[in-house]
Order: C-alpha cells, then structure tokens, then sequence
C-alpha cells in the first residue's frame, strides 16, 4: 500500500481540527487552565484530579471520543490521521481530559477483533478509558506488566495508569497461564483500587491501581499481538500532542520576546534568543511532519506504521524537551514563575517525553527494524 | 511516486506524462563515458559537460525542458507540465542537467524581469543547455550582507562598463552568460542596485578574467570573476535602474525552491562514481566496518546516531510534503524556508557520521587505494560546509526564518 | 585537599589552621532539629534560620567568618586566612551560613565603598549572622539589562526616599538590611545610578513591603519588595552619587568569586536531607533503577551521557585549580568568567540526566511515596533554570566571555 | 598519593612552554607552515612527506626528544606535565614533526623496565621513534595488532602508524606464542616496508608497515601491561596538542571575525557568531585544564591516571571537531578556500579527534572505571 499525498488529511479532517481549535480558544484559554490545575503549588501537595467535566461532556456530546471507533461499532470511524489533528489541538489548550486513554482504548480494542466489541460498545456509549499495563519500573515493553490473571480474577498493580481518576473503564494487561490477555475492567468493580500519584504535571492525573481478585471481560487471549498493532497510534497520538503543546510554546515565548524590552532593544532581536526559537520551530516542523506521515501509515500503510511511529514519537520527545526548555529559559525571571503559565505546559511536556517511551527508546526500536538486531 | 501523481493528473498532464515515459523508455543516455561528480556545480571536465550537454539538448529538443514557458521564448507552452516531466525523468534514472543555475536561477529571472527580445533571445539555448550560465553575486566584500556588492556599472552613453570582482562563481569556467547584481548607484544600499545578464566566455580576455579558486577539499569547481571595464549593452539590464534588489528576489525564491515556475530537473541516475549522502549509505558503511568485536552497526551509541539522523533526513521529506497540504500549515512560508538550512546540515551530520564510522580509515583520502569509499566521506564532509556557507550561510536562514515566519525584530 | 593546602601555609596560616581545627573539632554543631534546604537561599523557616544563625555566630565568635577584615569593622584582621578557616570548615562538613547574601556581596561591596562609621555600624552584626541581608538589583523591567533599574530615590534635605519595586531578592522575608541599587537621575542611564543599604525588617509596613514569589517547582523563598516612601539617611549612600554601576559591579565581581576578598564560605554538611547535584549521585541513581533486564547504570548511551557529565564537572573543578596556576593562564579573567556559567548549565544538565534515568518514575513529586529520591531531582531539574536566569542569564554570561575576554564587539 | 596544586608544572616547565611558543614564532609561522605542505592539492595526490628537517635537527639539538627520558638513561626526565606544555606548542604551530611518536615510544619503552634500555639510548642518542601496533580497522586495542612474531621475525602489518616517514625506529606490538611482545625495530631494515598513506591531514604523514621477517629486539614479553601502564601519557599527549591547535584556531577565527564586516558590523558583534566561539573557548578550557590533570597524575597519582587521562582525551576530542567546525564556518566563503589557513588545522584536529581513540572510546573506558564494567 502506498500512502496518498496528503496524508488522507482531508476536508473532513481540515474541519475537525479547526473547530477543535476553535473550542478552546473560546471556552478553555490558558488563564482558565491555570485557576482549573494550580491552586495548590506546595510541592508536596496531595494528589488530585483536577478537571472541567462538564466541558469534557460537551466534547463527548459532540462525539470526539467515538471518532476512532469503527462506524460498525457505532463510531465515527475517522482516520488515524483526522483524529491526529485533533489530539494536536487537545495537547495545544493542554486540555485536562480522558481523550489520549480511550483513543488508546480503542485502538487496541479494535486490534482484538471481534472479541473487542463490548469494549467499543461502552466507548461509543460515551464510557472514558484507559490503559493499565506498565510494571513499577516504567518499562515501556507490554510483557513486563506486573498483573496476572488467575482463578478467573486479576492480581497485581499497574503502575502508571494516565488519568485514571477520569476513566470509567480499564483495559488492563495480565499475564496468564497461557501467555498475556487484555481484560475490560470496570474502573470501579470490587477488587479496583486506584491509588492517586503525586505527580509533577498539573493537567494530567495518575494512578498505580492494585488488583484483588477484580473480574473483567477477557477481549483478547493474545495481548502482545493486539498491543503490537495498536501502538503505533497510540505512539503517534501522544506524539501530536506534544506537537501541539509544543506550537503553543513556541508562540506564547515569541510574543513575549517580541515585548520584553532588555538593552533597548526587544528580546527577539538577540539571535542568542532568536536562534534557539527558530530551532524550536525547526523541531516542532519536524515532528509534526513525521507525525502525519506515521498517522497515515497508520491508516493506509501498515507494514510501514511502527517504523513511523518511532520516528514521530522521538523527534517529538527531543523537541519537548527542548521547547519546554528554551520557553523557560527565554521568560526570564518571569518565566520561572508559578504566575507565569509556561511551567503547565514544562510539566505536561516533560511527563509527555516519557510516556510511551523516550526519544532514545523509540530510536533503539527504529533501528531494529532498519538496521535489524544487533548481533 | 510517479504513478500516486499520475492519479491527480489532468487529461493534458496524463497525456504529457505518457509521452514522456514512451519517449524516455527508448531515448535515455547510456552509461557515461567517464566519471561524473556528485552535483553539476563540480563538472571540471569538457567530458564530463560534453556527455551532460548532449543528455540535456536531447531533453530539450523532446520538449522535457522548460514545458512550462510560453513557446515564444523557446518553452513548451504546456500547463503545469515541467513537474510531469521531472517525475518521470526522476523514475527513468536520468543523468542531471549540466545548466543548473540556468534553469533553476537565471530562467526565471530573465523570464520575469527582461525585455522580450532578449528573453527570445537567450532562454532558448538556455534551455538547450548551449549555453551555460553562472551567476554573479557574491563579491570578496558582500557573503551574507549580499546587498553591500561594489561591482560598478558606469553608464556611458547606450552602453554600460562594468568594473569589479565577483567570487565563488560555479560553472564561471564553462559558461557564456552570468547573471550578476551590480551597483549603479553608490549613494544607497539597496535602490542602488541593477541587475544585468553579461556574455561571459565571448569576453574573456577582453573585460573578463576568469581565474578558479581551489575548496579546501583541494577541488577546483569555483571561480572569481574579474572584471575590467567590459561593456554590455543596455537591453541587458532587468528591469528598472535601481531595482536590482527586487529582482534578486525572484532569483533567490526559485533557487530557495519557492517560486512560481518549477524548475526542470533530471537526476536519479546511478553510475559507478555515485556518492549519496544519505543515512541509509552510512548504515551500508556502519555494516562493513568493523567496530570492537563486531560491526558499527552493532553499537547501540553509533545505532543512536544513525536513527537521529533517519529521522531528520525523513523529517525534511515530510516536510516538502506536508508543504503542498494547506490544512497542515499555519503559515506560507514556514517550511519552504526551512529547506536550504535543513537540507545543508542534514547532509554535514550525515557526513560528518560517516566519518565517525570510519574512525582511523577516515585518515585516508581519495588518493588511498586503502581507503574506505574511496575516501569521498571526508571529501564529502569538508565539502557541507560549502552548503552551510553558500546562498546565505545557516546563521542567515535563521535571521530570515526568526524574521521572516516567527515575526521577531531584526537582527541587523 | 586540607592537607596539600597546608604544605602551603606561611607560619601564620599555619598556626590559624591548627587553631581552627581544635576548635571545628570541639564545637561543630550537631545534627540540625529540622531539614535543610539545598542551599541557604531556599531556607523557609524560622527553625531552619534559628538553627543556622547559632552556627555562624558561633563560628564568627570563634574567629572563623570575616578573618581577613580588620579589626575596627569587626574582622580578624589576619591575612589570607579566610580561605584557610573555609578548608577547615569544608573538611569538617560543618553547616553553611545563612547570611550568604551578606558574606559574598554585602560585605565587600560596605567595606570598599561605604564610610568608616557605617561599616563599623554593620559589618559585625553582618558577619556574626544577626543581621540577614538581601540584595535589591533586579527590577520587573530590569533582569539581564541590570542598568535600566528604575526604582527611585529623591533627595529631600538630608534623606532619600525611595519609590519602586524590586523583584527575585531571595531571603528577604529574614533580611534587616537590603543592598540596593537605584536611580537618582533618570537623565543618564549609568550614571544616573547610585548604591545604597537600606533598612528592611525595621521598616515593614512603613515604607516597605515584602511578599514572597512561588516559584515554577511551587516553592516560595524569593520575594518582591515594594517601597513606597521609604525614607533613608543620605550615610548610607555608598560612594558618590552616580557611581552606582562602579560600585555594583564590585558586587558582582564578589559574587562570582572573582573578587579580592576571600567570601567566608562553610559547608560540606551530610544530613538526612542533603541532595547533591552532583554526576556520582546520578550514576548512584542509575545503579539503583532498573532499566530493561539490568539497571539503567548498564545501558551504554546512559553510560556514555553519565561520563559526558563527570567530564564536565572535572572540568569545571580543574578550572578553578588551573586558574590558580599562572603559567598555564592567557588571560586572568578568561577561568574566572567562566564560572557561574558552567557551575549553573552542568547543574542544569545533571538535573536533566537524573530525569531521563528515571523515566516514567520522574512523574513523580515530592509528595508522592514511591517517588525516586523522595522527587528531589524533578524538582532540581526545575530550579536549575533558576540558576541559568538569575544573576546574569547564560545568554549574558556568553555575551560577558565574548566581549571581556575574547574582545569581540558588544551585541549590545 | 594525591597531586600537588600547581599540576608540578614549576618554573622550568614554564620557561620550556614560553620558549617554544617562541621559538614557533619565530621560525615557523603559519605562512611557512602552508608553503611546506600544501603545495599540491590534488585531492588524488600521491603519499608525502613534507616536513622542515633542518628545524627538527634544531629541536633535537635543544634536547626537545629527550625530555622524556629518566636522567639514568642520558634524558632530561621532566615531568608529564612538563612535556605537555612543549606538546601544546607543537599543536598550536601545528609543526609537522615525529615528537609525539618519540614521546609515545619513550613512555612505553620506560614501562618496560631494564628492557626497554636500548630504545632509550637510541633516542637518547636523537634518533626519533614511533608506535606500530594498530590494526587494519583502527582498533585502538593494543591486542588486536595484526603483527606477529615467529621464528625470529615479525610477519604482518601495522597499519595507522604515525609520522613513518619521519622516524628511524619502530616499537612495535606483536603476538608471540606467549602473548604479546614489544620489538625495538630499525626502520630501515631488511624485511621492512612502509607504504605510505594519502591522508588527510597535511601537517603528518601515516603509513602501513609491512614486516616480512624483519628482526627486531624485544624490549618486552608483556606488552600489553606495558603500554596500559604507558598509554594514559600518550592520550594526555594528544590532547595537549589539539588544545594547542584549538587553541590555534580560536584567535584565528576571533581575528577574521573582529575585522570582516557585514551588515556594518564586525561578524564578532552577531551573537550567532559570538556564543559558538564563546563554547569553543569554553571546551577548550575544559580540555586545557583536564589535560593538565591528567599529566601531573601520570606524575604523581598513577593509581588515577587512566581515569583522568580517559577524561583529557575525550574532551579535547570533542572540543577538537567543534572548533575545527566552527573554524571554518566562522570564516565563511574565505574558510573554504585553500588558501586560507583554517583548512591546515580542520584537518589535522579530524586526525588527532580519532588518534587513540575517539571521544566515545575513552568515555566508554571511563565508564569501565567509574561505574564497573556493565553486566
């Protein structure tokens, strides 16, 4: 298969993306986020969950969150590449929400066939979701999950579970007698107990959930198998969010280079600030591009969609970590600030680099498949 | 490639792009003769133009080259075709075009800003390739502050003396035309300035002096043009008196690949003396050598590298791509000005990879039978740094990407 | 290191060491009551400060702070006898002073500039730690251009009053006294500056206004200090009218320890709460956090970052010793310079590395659980940035090099 | 044994840096350098082997070669850190000259004990020497050598061995049947043929020497214990001379800089031109200061002289292709030119960057040291 020229970013897609935008221009500028997510600043403030669910209804009414299903399943059955658009636009407002975990939910249900059709169905139904697989190590590899199915319940914890305080439903992976299955779980069953994270990131929340014995629906006796299609879009999802946060901090730190007066002279003349901008726009460009481009082998080029991927989500991890740093950097005193809005999207950044795998994991993936195991 | 862009093609492209590949199919040169160099701006020698030459006549005379430009100054007259032309050119594996700063440079220029006689006059064995062209812009004084050139011409009746110094001019050895930016006008920088089209070779010795600069890889390749009161007629000049600034603009928009016209281009042909810069050749390289134990391609630092620079080199592709979809774009100009930077750094990370590769071997050079690839990395790496440098060094196409796209104050 | 040192020492030193040894030895404080901060600019309360302040007024009682200053200000009136009570109290690990802003900057800039009674009248309570002091530079609209500082004094019979708003005084919230540089003449930019101390816990809520700012990692523990008619005596001028540049930059030649007087330094203390940025506490870090089958210590590209970093750091500290070492000097200020640039990027990048360690572990803060290293590397990885801004950005700093030392034009 | 503050470089060592520097100065400015080496510059030129002879025999005559060597075997015996002040001038003039094979072979022939007497007296006596020992890929392991000896002779070849062309003896590293033997070999022998190499760099030649039965005197029967005890000197070495020729083309670039204009200005006044000299003055520093450790550990703190000297190597082979690289592109169009001088030092900085290895060899090392060997 070949991939179209545009990326099959159509007008469909164009639209979408637009109104996203739109959205949260009108009803979630960055003053909204910071009065949502900062009230606390104390550093070791307990863990909270702090969100506009009455917003997040509307975008389920307006039905963002069945996009990626299947229309069969009763979705929207947008490609990969549309629906990366969006989560651009969600990663730009860094908009606090169940989106990323039951994209990600998706995708993997619909890897698990026919099996994973009770999972599509609560999603159509407007349900939020989340992944459940990652071992106290933050091992990006799916096998090393600490969770195990046994005696028709599951055991364990899964570490690292993104927003699960605003997720009704887990997808959760367990090893098993005869490999690694996924299970549908309901968030709140007997046997779940989701324990709250401390985290940097004030737009996120996380969890590490211990299993006792909870029950949940087996979609998929083969995990790995399912886990292996679906990560490339969950890859180049998070990927499109860094892309848009990224582009936010990119503008938000020109505009105030271009006011800030030092030496006379607007910040922005001094190629020591205006040099690390153009990089930034530089990376943010690159990552962008490869974004699309794994989007779309996603969607028509699937032999080709992990090789994209990784390169999409590491381009997009570097370029996080350097945006992130040069808008501080760049703000001065200001910058360094809790009043100043640049240290939200540092924080969600910062967390988004790791997620799923940094730049040098997603390389050292690359290159087995190009260069193939070393020996 | 060719056949996704064959299916957006109008009936007249579709048809074009048959002929194309009927008559490239039964017309494609051979092998060459002797050994090409790795980009047209290193042709040294009369073989290596003289098999070029007759490849791009051929081109011409088939109605491959300049399909785009009316047929009163010599084109086609077809619609949006040079891009058909190119695609299928690409595919054939066709050797490059020798005339290169003709076509992608002088052609547009003259097309855009001369008299239409001298348009009928020159595009012609322009696009024939008959005549090569140079171009004459920078001046030992004036690199990146382009407009501060000193090279005068002084009006003397209908006729027009030109004195002054221009260098790193390729192809000045092989061509009849320049295209050269002069100063009129000393009381202002940039209103002072015209732009002419000169005879180069027809004056040698008589107002011109053509004398080659050797690169620091020991190439020749480059030249600096002397000029000693040559006269030019006024019908030479582009445009107005003092407009020579604008009309550098179109010059530097179509070599930035940002212009109008499409720029006819051959290439793709492998022969025996290519060199490709290009990632997947260091990984080829990484496999031969042997590093430690094993094989540079087996160490995870060196494996960390060689996907960096994939992924960049992959990153620009998408780029060009994603810059003809409107949807994903917030601003015109934000990719199409990323292009030279991008590709001049890729392509010197990507060599100065290989030579890490090579480790000790990198010591042997082209004269070494010993030596790793012929030893073109290093000559491959000292060479990207005349990519940094020339048409505007990688400082300045950060000035005009923070300026020009970001909207930051200038610099200078 | 105390040992090479004393091989050194004129018989004067050598008897003050042996004096400071005894006494570190019977009197060094115990373990404190309460955690400390990294540094003494994060203390954020009174039992931190309580615990501290007994330390350096022990230490100053005992002859160990201000040793180099003479009698009449409340020195030692030794000679070059600082730097060895420092080594002492180094390889003692005693606890570091409080009044850091005092020690460094304060005390030389009051000692060269101010008159004879102010000095008497503040230097010892500043040595002994009863009296904090805190700096009043920086301005919302004065960071990296320090001289555009536009808080105002006006002479009104023998007092000034002062008017405006200083921003980043860290330990203000604690300071009696406030170096401060303001405007006088709004006519001229430099000298239009003059140097003052001036009260600040005497005049709370009387002229003065201290809230404190949080910082991006949520902490608090610098401040903005707002001034509304606060009233000084024309004494505590320091210099002449007009020379508040000259007397500034003897404030930061101290503060980057380029400075003639020897700053009284403690410190090397280990307790429950120490964090050290160092690259050995990241290599310790990756030994213990497993990455794959092994540990992230075993991973060749964290190997080779993790030496990246000790190499710098090494670098750094052979730095200091070379500057020491005229034979092997071009330029005396060229090490020097380089200091607080270099101490505050590798910081930032050791930081960095931990984080990257980590991985998904580095979500984790200071108030969660299972945090590695109790979340004290994200944070220190967040307020590295304050260390590359403040003063001087690395940007400056760069700017600093280029112009003092490599003598190239000022980008400014 | 801990090291005393000054690195040992005393008044003596100081007078031998400054009177060298002068001495460069004096009789071989840079002009000379590109007169004698860069005559022919043909990219497919033949192998060469420019060098002012009449000046070395000077250098000799000065007692340059001998510093090296213990007092008991008719030398100087200066201290490491003596010797890399002179290598730092040999760097900075970029002299073409087999001082550092001298050197390297004197450090492994003094590691030999008793043995290595006789390779001693010959340099004693002004005769100048060099290393053979590496093999056809460049590995900087001393055990990979492809030499061997049998039957009374040595049959292989060295490949990569320095300044052949300008030596009369050879220390060669060869497998015996017991392991590994260092030969004191005469250059000029019978069964002895050097062939030499088109390289890069102009200011040294390089040749592979062919040993067909070629007969030697073993200086030891454990050569790989004597060059480990050997090599942290010859890496030290190697990185005062790139910090001399960094050092070289810091004030070369800083000069065109301060005088070329553009845009009315000084290039200097450009921050994009400014900070990056700024960094490479910086990694020079850096270089300088660990280069000066690392000798005076060889001196007086052996236990941490391979650590240190790892450290030295690495750096300066960083520094090195940052400076060269910004050398050039500081100089524009005029940097590109053969006949501006930069080009001399571009080249010789890329050979010394990979000379006994690269920075990512000795960082690799380090590692070994401080962290253990990885499991």
């Amino acid at each position: 298969m070949t991939q179209p020229n545009n990326y099959g970013f159509g007008e469909e897609a164009a639209l979408l993306k637009d109104s996203a935008r739109k959205f949260f221009r009108e009803h979630f500028p960055t003053d909204r986020l910071h009065a949502l997510v900062a009230a606390d600043p104390t550093p070791g403030r307990a863990p909270s969950c702090q969100w506009d669910e009455a917003l997040w209804a509307q975008l389920v009414e307006l039905g963002w969150t069945v996009l990626a299903v299947p229309e069969e399943a009763g979705g929207v059955g947008m490609p990969v590449a549309a629906v990366a658009g969006l989560v651009e636009e969600v990663g730009r407002a860094a908009f606090p929400c169940p989106l990323l975990g039951t994209l990600n939910a998706t995708y993997v249900l619909v890897a698990c066939g026919e099996a994973g059709a009770v999972g599509l169905a609560d999603i159509a139904a407007g349900k939020a979701a989340t992944l459940a697989l990652t071992d106290r190590h933050g091992a990006w590899d799916p096998a090393a999950t600490e969770v195990e199915y046994r005696d028709g319940g599951l055991y364990g914890t899964a570490w690292f579970v993104q927003d699960a305080g605003k997720c009704e439903r887990l997808l959760v992976c367990a090893s098993t007698g005869a490999g690694y299955g996924l299970f549908w779980v309901d968030a709140h069953a007997a046997g779940v107990t989701a324990e709250a994270d401390g985290i940097v990131d004030l737009t996120r929340d996380q969890a590490h959930i211990v299993f006792d014995g909870a029950s949940g629906i087996e979609v998929s006796g083969n995990a790995l198998s399912a886990l292996h299609q679906a990560m490339p879009a969950i890859w180049t999802l998070v990927a499109a969010d860094m892309v848009g946060a990224g582009e936010w901090q990119l503008q938000t730190t020109v505009e105030y280079v271009s006011t800030r007066k030092q030496f006379d002279r607007p910040l922005g003349f001094f190629q020591a600030i205006k040099h690390p901008l153009v990089e930034v726009m530089v990376q943010i460009d690159e990552a962008k591009s490869l974004v699309y481009n794994a989007a779309c082998a996603c969607d028509s080029e699937p032999e080709k969609a992990a090789q994209y991927a990784h390169m999409a989500k590491a381009s997009a991890s570097d370029m996080a970590a350097y945006a992130s740093s040069r808008s501080v950097q760049s703000h001065g005193g200001i910058g360094f600030t809790w009043e100043c809005y640049v240290h939200l999207y540092f924080k969600r950044q910062k967390h988004s680099q790791m997620l799923w795998g940094d730049g040098v994991w997603h390389r050292a993936r690359l290159a087995d498949i190009v260069i193939g195991t070393a020996a | 490639m060719s056949d996704a862009s064959a299916r957006k093609d109008t009936p007249a492209q579709a048809e074009f792009r048959a002929y194309c590949r009927d008559w490239l199919a039964a017309n494609k040169p051979g092998e060459p003769p002797v050994r090409l160099p790795q980009t047209p701006l290193e042709i040294m020698t009369t073989e290596q133009l003289d098999y070029l030459q007759a490849w791009q006549k051929a081109a011409y005379d088939a109605g491959l080259v300049g399909c785009d430009y009316p047929e009163a100054v010599g084109g086609g007259g077809r619609k949006d075709c040079q891009r058909v032309a190119n695609e299928e050119m690409l595919a054939a594996r066709t050797p490059f075009f020798p005339n290169v700063i003709g076509l992608g440079m002088a052609a547009p220029t003259v097309f855009y800003h001369a008299q239409e006689a001298v348009k009928a006059e020159l595009l012609p064995r322009l696009f024939s390739g008959e005549d090569i062209w140079c171009q004459g812009f920078s001046e030992p004084g004036a690199g990146s502050d382009l407009a501060s050139v000193q090279t005068f011409a002084e009006k003397r009746g209908d006729r027009w003396v030109i004195n002054g110094h221009k260098v790193w001019t390729s192809l000045a050895h092989f061509a009849e035309w320049m295209i050269i930016l002069l100063r009129t006008d000393k009381s202002h920088k940039y209103d002072g300035l015209s732009y002419f089209v000169v005879p180069i070779r027809a004056a040698l010795g008589n107002g011109v002096t053509v004398r080659p600069l050797i690169k620091i890889t020991g190439e020749t390749g480059f030249n600096e043009v002397i000029f000693d009161n040559l006269e030019v007629d006024d019908r030479y000049r582009l445009d107005e008196l003092g407009k020579g600034w604008q009309v550098a603009m179109t010059t530097l928009l179509h070599e930035r690949g940002a212009g109008e016209l499409q720029t006819p281009r051959s290439g793709g042909m492998k022969n025996r003396s290519s060199h490709n810069i290009t990632t997947s050749a260091v990984i080829e390289l990484a496999r031969q050598t042997r590093r430690g134990a094993g094989a540079a391609a087996d160490d995870p630092l060196l494996r960390d590298k060689l996907m960096r620079q994939l992924i960049r080199e992959e990153g620009l592709k998408q780029n060009q791509r994603r810059s003809r979809v409107q949807a994903l774009l917030d601003h015109p100009m934000r990719l199409p000005l990323q292009n030279k930077l991008l590709a001049s750094e890729i392509a010197q990370s990507i060599a100065s990879l290989a030579v890490e590769v090579e480790g000790m071997a990198s010591s042997l050079y082209m004269g070494d039978s010993n030596a790793p690839a012929g030893g073109q990395w290093p000559l491959s790496y000292m060479n990207s740094y005349g990519m940094t440098i020339a048409a505007g060094t990688s400082e300045v196409q950060r000035n005009i990407l923070g300026e020009r796209v970001l909207g930051l104050p200038k610099s200078k």
